[in-house]
C-alpha cells in the first residue's frame, strides 16, 4: 500500500506533501505507485480531483476526520480527509499494491452527497478486491479507518505545534524538516 | 535579605496579592507583538531588538510602580539585593517564573539571570530564514522592562540577552550591570 | 455551495521526495529551491515538536504583564495610524492571527482530553467536537469555551439582531472586557474602544471556521458595567446564502 | 474616618492631581494648588537634608560597611562617603524620608513618598486612625488605573476616569 498525503490551505495552496509506503506487515516504507514516474502528478490530480467532494462533505458532516471520502477507480486508490478547524484540508491518497489483472470494481467515485447521506462514509461500492484486514485494502473497514484516524490526529498535533508559533502566518509552507519526520514517524507508526 | 528570603516574599506575593490571568494570553499576545514589529520592519531584526527594547523601557519605568505598590519592599541596600529582588520578587509576582542569579563579577556590579522557563517564548519557532537565529533577541521587551525599572529607583543599568533557547542555545541568559547610580531627581525623559 | 477563492495550480511544491526512505536520512536532492538547513536547536535536541501542547494550559501569570504589554501595543499602534479607525483596525489585525491558533488549540485540547467536554454546547454526543456548520455552534463556540480560555469565564450575552433588515448580525457582550481593565480613553476619543483587539480575535475564529464575518467592538456602558462592551458580529452574504442551504439540509 | 481630598505630585514637583472627596472644603484655584504642590515639594526636600547626622563613632554600628554599601545617596545632600568624613544618618540602612506628617487642630496631612519619588499627600481628620492602609490602597489604584493606562503620558497631569471613579468607590466604601 502506498500513500501520498498533502495539506492544503483553506484556499487550496498546497502546504506540505509527502509520499511513503505502508511499514505495516513487513513493509519497507517506501511508496510504490502504479505509475512511478508521473506518480507526483498523477497523486496531485487524484487529490485535487476529490475537493469538490471534501468541500460538500465539510458542511454535511461536522467531525474532523471525514474518513473515506473519495474513489479513484482507474488507480484503485481512494482518499481520506481530516479537516482542521482553522480550514486546513489534510488529504490521504491510499493506493494498494498492483495485484495482477484485478478489474476496477464497479461505480465511479459516488460522491458523499449522492447516496442518501448516512453517517458511515461510504456504504456502496464495495470494492472486489482481495480483501484482506491489512490495513487500507478495504476503505471502510474499521481497521483502517481508526488506522487514518490515529495518523491524522497525530499529523494535526503537529501541525498545530507549527501553527502555534507567532511566525508561522497562514498559507505559508511549512518547510520545518522536524515537522516531516514526525509525520513520516506517525506514517510508519499508523500505516 | 538573603535570596531564599526574597523567593520567599516572592511565593507569599504571588499567592495572596496578584490577579491572575491565562498564561497562553499573555504568551500569544506577545508573540503577536514580536511578529507585527518583524512585519512593520520588514525582518530588519536589529531594529526589531531595538523597538522591544523601547517598549520595554517604556513598560519597565510603569511597571515599578506597581511592583513597589504590590510588594510594599524598602530600598535594597546594595546591587546584590537588588539582583534577588528582581530574580525572586519581580519576575515572580509578574511573570511566575524565578530566574536564577549567577555569574557575578567581582565587583559586584554585574549579574546573569538565566532563565530555565520563559513563557514569553512559549510556542516559538524563530523563522527558519538564517538571519533570525543570529539577530533577533525574542524576549529583548524584558532588558528594557529591567533598564526602566530600575532607572526609576536610580539605579541605570545596562540589561541585554547573551543567549537564548530559541536560538540553539543551551540556556536563555540575560547579562545585568550597573552603570551608575543617578544622583538628581530629574525624571528621565519617556523614550 | 459556496467556494472561497480556488487556486487551480497544480502543486508547484518541490520538496516532495518520490519515496521518503524511512530509515536512513534521505539527502535533500530538491534542486530548485535551496534545502533549508534547519534550525539550530539546543544540545538536548527540543524543539516545539517535542513540547506538549497541554502543558501551559492550566498556567497563570499576573494580570499586569497582560496589561501592561496590551497597553504598549495599543500605544506602538497608535504612534503609527492617524485616527481611531485605522487604531481599531490595527488592534483588530493583531487580534486576527490569534483567533486562528485559538482555535486549532481548543480543538486539539478536546480530542486529547478524556473529559472531551462537548465544544459546542449543542451537541451532547462524547465523540470528539463537531466543527462548527452553522452560526449558533460557532457563536456558542466563541461565547463559551474561547472566552473560557482566554478570559476564564463565558462571554455574558449573546443575541441575534432583532431588526429584519439585519439577519446577519449577532452580538456577543462583555460586562468587564479584560483588555478594557486598566484603559481609560480620553473624551476626545471617546468612539475608541481597545477591545477591537478581541474583535479581532473573533474574527479570526469566524474566518477559520469557514463564516467569513466582520467584528467590532463597541462600548455600551451601564451605571453597573462602565466598561460593558457589544462585539458585533456581521456575517457575510456567502454565509446567509450557506445557511438558507444548510437549513433545508437539516443541518443544525 | 473622612478623607478631606487627595494630592499628588511627580518626581519634579509638579502638581499632577488634586481631589476632594468631602462637601463643603473650601476650594482653593487651581494654580494654588500648584503652588502648594511646588512649596511642598522644595518643604520636604529641606526636611530630607536636615536631618541630623551623626559622628560614625556613636551612630549604630551599621550592618553595611562603607565600602560595600552603594547605598543611593539621598539627593540634594552632600555625598556623605567622602572618605575621611565620619558621619553618616542616624541608621544608615534606610534613607532619610523627609517630611512625613503635618497636623493641625482640623486636619492631618501625611505624606507618602514611592522610591520613585512620587508623593501622595492625603489630608484626613486628625483623629483617623490607619492612614497607611489607605494610602498603600491609593497608591495601588494609583499603580493599576493611571500607570497601566496607554492613554496616561508619565508625569503629566492625571486625567484617567477608571482612577477617579475606582478611587472615589473605595473611599465612599469606607467613610
Amino acid at each position: 500500500m502506498s500513500y501520498y498525503f498533502t495539506i492544503l490551505s483553506p484556499t487550496d495552496v498546497p502546504l506540505f506533501n509527502i509520499a511513503f509506503g505502508t511499514s505495516k506487515s513487513g513493509g519497507d516504507g517506501i511508496a510504490r505507485f502504479r505509475f512511478p514516474d508521473t506518480a507526483q502528478y498523477m497523486n496531485q490530480f487524484i487529490i485535487h480531483s476529490s475537493l469538490d467532494i471534501v468541500e460538500e462533505a465539510q458542511w454535511m458532516n461536522g467531525n474532523m476526520y471525514l474518513k473515506h471520502i473519495d474513489t479513484y477507480p482507474p488507480a484503485a486508490a481512494y482518499i481520506t480527509a481530516f479537516l482542521a478547524p482553522s480550514g486546513a484540508r489534510f488529504l490521504l491518497l491510499h493506493q494498494p499494491p498492483q495485484l495482477p489483472s484485478t478489474t476496477a470494481p464497479g461505480n465511479g467515485s459516488s460522491s458523499l452527497l449522492g447516496s442518501s447521506f448516512s453517517s458511515s462514509a461510504l456504504s456502496g461500492g464495495s470494492s472486489s478486491r482481495a480483501s484482506s484486514s491489512s490495513i487500507g485494502a478495504n476503505p471502510t473497514s474499521p481497521q483502517t479507518e481508526e488506522a487514518v484516524r490515529q495518523f491524522m490526529n497525530e499529523v494535526y498535533e503537529n501541525y498545530v505545534k507549527t501553527m502555534m508559533s507567532p511566525f508561522y502566518r497562514q498559507g505559508l509552507e511549512i518547510k520545518s524538516p522536524v515537522f516531516r519526520s514526525r509525520v513520516t514517524a506517525a506514517g510508519r507508526k499508523w500505516l | 535579605m538573603s535570596a531564599t528570603k526574597a523567593s520567599r516574599i516572592g511565593e507569599e506575593l504571588w499567592k495572596t496579592r496578584i490577579d491572575k490571568v491565562n498564561a497562553e494570553l499573555v504568551t500569544l499576545t506577545y508573540g503577536t507583538i514580536v511578529a507585527q514589529l518583524c512585519q512593520d520592519y520588514d525582518s530588519n531584526y536589529q531594529e526589531v531588538n531595538k523597538q522591544l527594547d523601547k517598549m520595554g523601557y517604556n513598560i519597565g519605568m510603569r511597571l515599578i510602580e506597581d511592583f513597589l505598590a504590590k510588594s510594599g519592599v524598602g530600598r535594597c541596600s546594595n546591587f546584590r539585593e537588588t539582583a534577588d529582588m528582581i530574580a525572586k520578587v519581580g519576575f515572580k509576582i509578574f511573570l511566575n517564573i524565578s530566574p536564577t542569579v549567577t555569574n557575578w563579577t567581582s565587583d559586584n556590579n554585574q549579574f546573569s539571570l538565566v532563565f530555565d522557563e520563559n513563557p514569553l517564548a512559549d510556542f516559538v519557532e524563530l523563522p527558519d530564514d538564517g538571519r533570525a537565529q543570529d539577530e533577533l533577541w525574542f524576549s529583548n521587551i524584558l532588558c528594557g522592562v529591567l533598564r526602566g525599572a530600575l532607572e526609576m529607583v536610580q539605579m541605570q543599568v545596562d540589561a541585554h540577552f547573551v543567549s537564548d533557547v530559541l536560538r540553539g542555545d543551551d540556556a536563555t541568559e540575560m547579562r545585568v550591570s550597573l552603570v551608575r547610580y543617578i544622583e538628581d531627581e530629574m525624571p528621565p525623559e519617556e523614550e | 455551495m459556496a467556494h472561497p477563492p480556488r487556486h487551480s495550480a497544480m502543486l508547484s511544491l518541490s520538496n516532495s521526495g518520490s519515496s521518503a526512505n524511512s530509515d536512513k536520512q534521505q539527502p535533500p536532492q530538491q534542486i530548485q529551491h535551496i534545502a533549508n538547513t534547519g534550525l539550530r536547536v539546543p544540545s538536548n535536541r527540543k524543539t516545539i515538536y517535542d513540547r506538549h501542547l497541554n502543558r501551559s494550559r492550566n498556567a497563570e501569570i499576573s494580570r499586569s504583564s497582560f496589561a501592561f504589554l496590551f497597553g504598549e501595543m495599543v500605544t506602538y499602534a497608535q504612534r503609527r495610524v492617524t485616527g481611531i479607525q485605522d487604531l481599531e483596525k490595527r488592534l483588530n489585525e493583531q487580534g486576527y492571527p490569534m483567533g486562528l491558533r485559538l482555535l486549532d488549540l481548543l480543538y486539539y485540547r478536546t480530542i486529547t482530553s478524556s473529559t472531551s467536554s462537548s465544544l459546542a454546547s449543542s451537541s451532547t454526543s462524547t465523540a470528539p467536537p463537531n466543527r462548527p456548520l452553522r452560526i449558533l455552534p460557532l457563536l456558542h463556540l466563541i461565547h463559551g469555551p474561547l472566552w473560557r480560555l482566554l478570559f476564564n469565564r463565558p462571554a455574558d450575552a449573546l443575541e441575534h439582531s432583532v431588526s429584519p433588515d439585519t439577519p446577519n448580525e449577532y452580538m456577543i457582550t462583555d460586562n468587564d472586557p479584560l483588555v478594557n481593565a486598566y484603559v481609560s480613553v480620553p473624551k476626545e476619543m471617546h468612539m475608541l474602544n481597545c477591545a477591537a483587539f478581541v474583535a479581532g480575535i473573533i474574527e479570526g475564529v469566524c474566518d477559520g471556521c469557514g463564516f467569513e464575518a466582520k467584528v467590532t467592538a463597541h462600548n455600551q456602558p451601564t451605571e453597573l458595567w462602565p466598561g460593558r462592551t457589544i462585539f458585533l458580529v456581521r456575517f457575510g452574504e456567502s454565509v446567509m446564502e450557506r445557511e438558507k442551504v444548510l437549513e433545508r439540509a437539516g443541518i443544525k | 474616618m473622612t478623607v478631606f481630598s487627595l494630592i499628588i505630585i511627580n518626581k519634579a514637583g509638579g502638581l499632577v492631581y488634586q481631589r476632594e472627596f468631602q462637601p463643603g472644603l473650601r476650594k482653593l484655584s487651581t494654580n494654588d494648588y500648584l503652588v502648594l504642590a511646588g512649596t511642598f515639594h522644595g518643604v520636604h526636600a529641606i526636611t530630607r537634608s536636615i536631618t541630623p547626622k551623626l559622628p560614625l563613632s556613636t551612630a549604630s554600628t551599621a550592618a553595611t560597611t562603607p565600602t560595600s554599601s552603594n547605598m543611593p545617596p539621598t539627593p540634594g545632600i552632600p555625598n556623605s562617603f567622602t572618605p575621611g568624613s565620619a558621619f553618616t544618618f542616624p541608621n544608615p540602612g534606610t534613607p532619610a524620608t523627609g517630611l512625613e506628617c503635618l497636623e493641625t487642630d482640623k486636619f492631618r496631612l501625611t505624606c507618602f513618598q514611592t522610591l520613585t519619588g512620587t508623593k501622595f499627600l492625603l489630608f484626613t481628620d486628625p483623629i483617623m486612625g490607619n492612614i497607611d492602609v489607605v494610602m498603600k490602597k491609593v497608591y495601588e489604584l494609583y499603580a493599576d488605573y493611571v500607570m497601566k493606562n496607554p492613554f496616561y503620558q508619565l508625569e503629566m497631569p492625571v486625567r484617567c476616569e477608571a482612577f477617579d471613579r475606582h478611587l472615589g468607590g473605595w473611599l465612599r466604601g469606607r467613610t
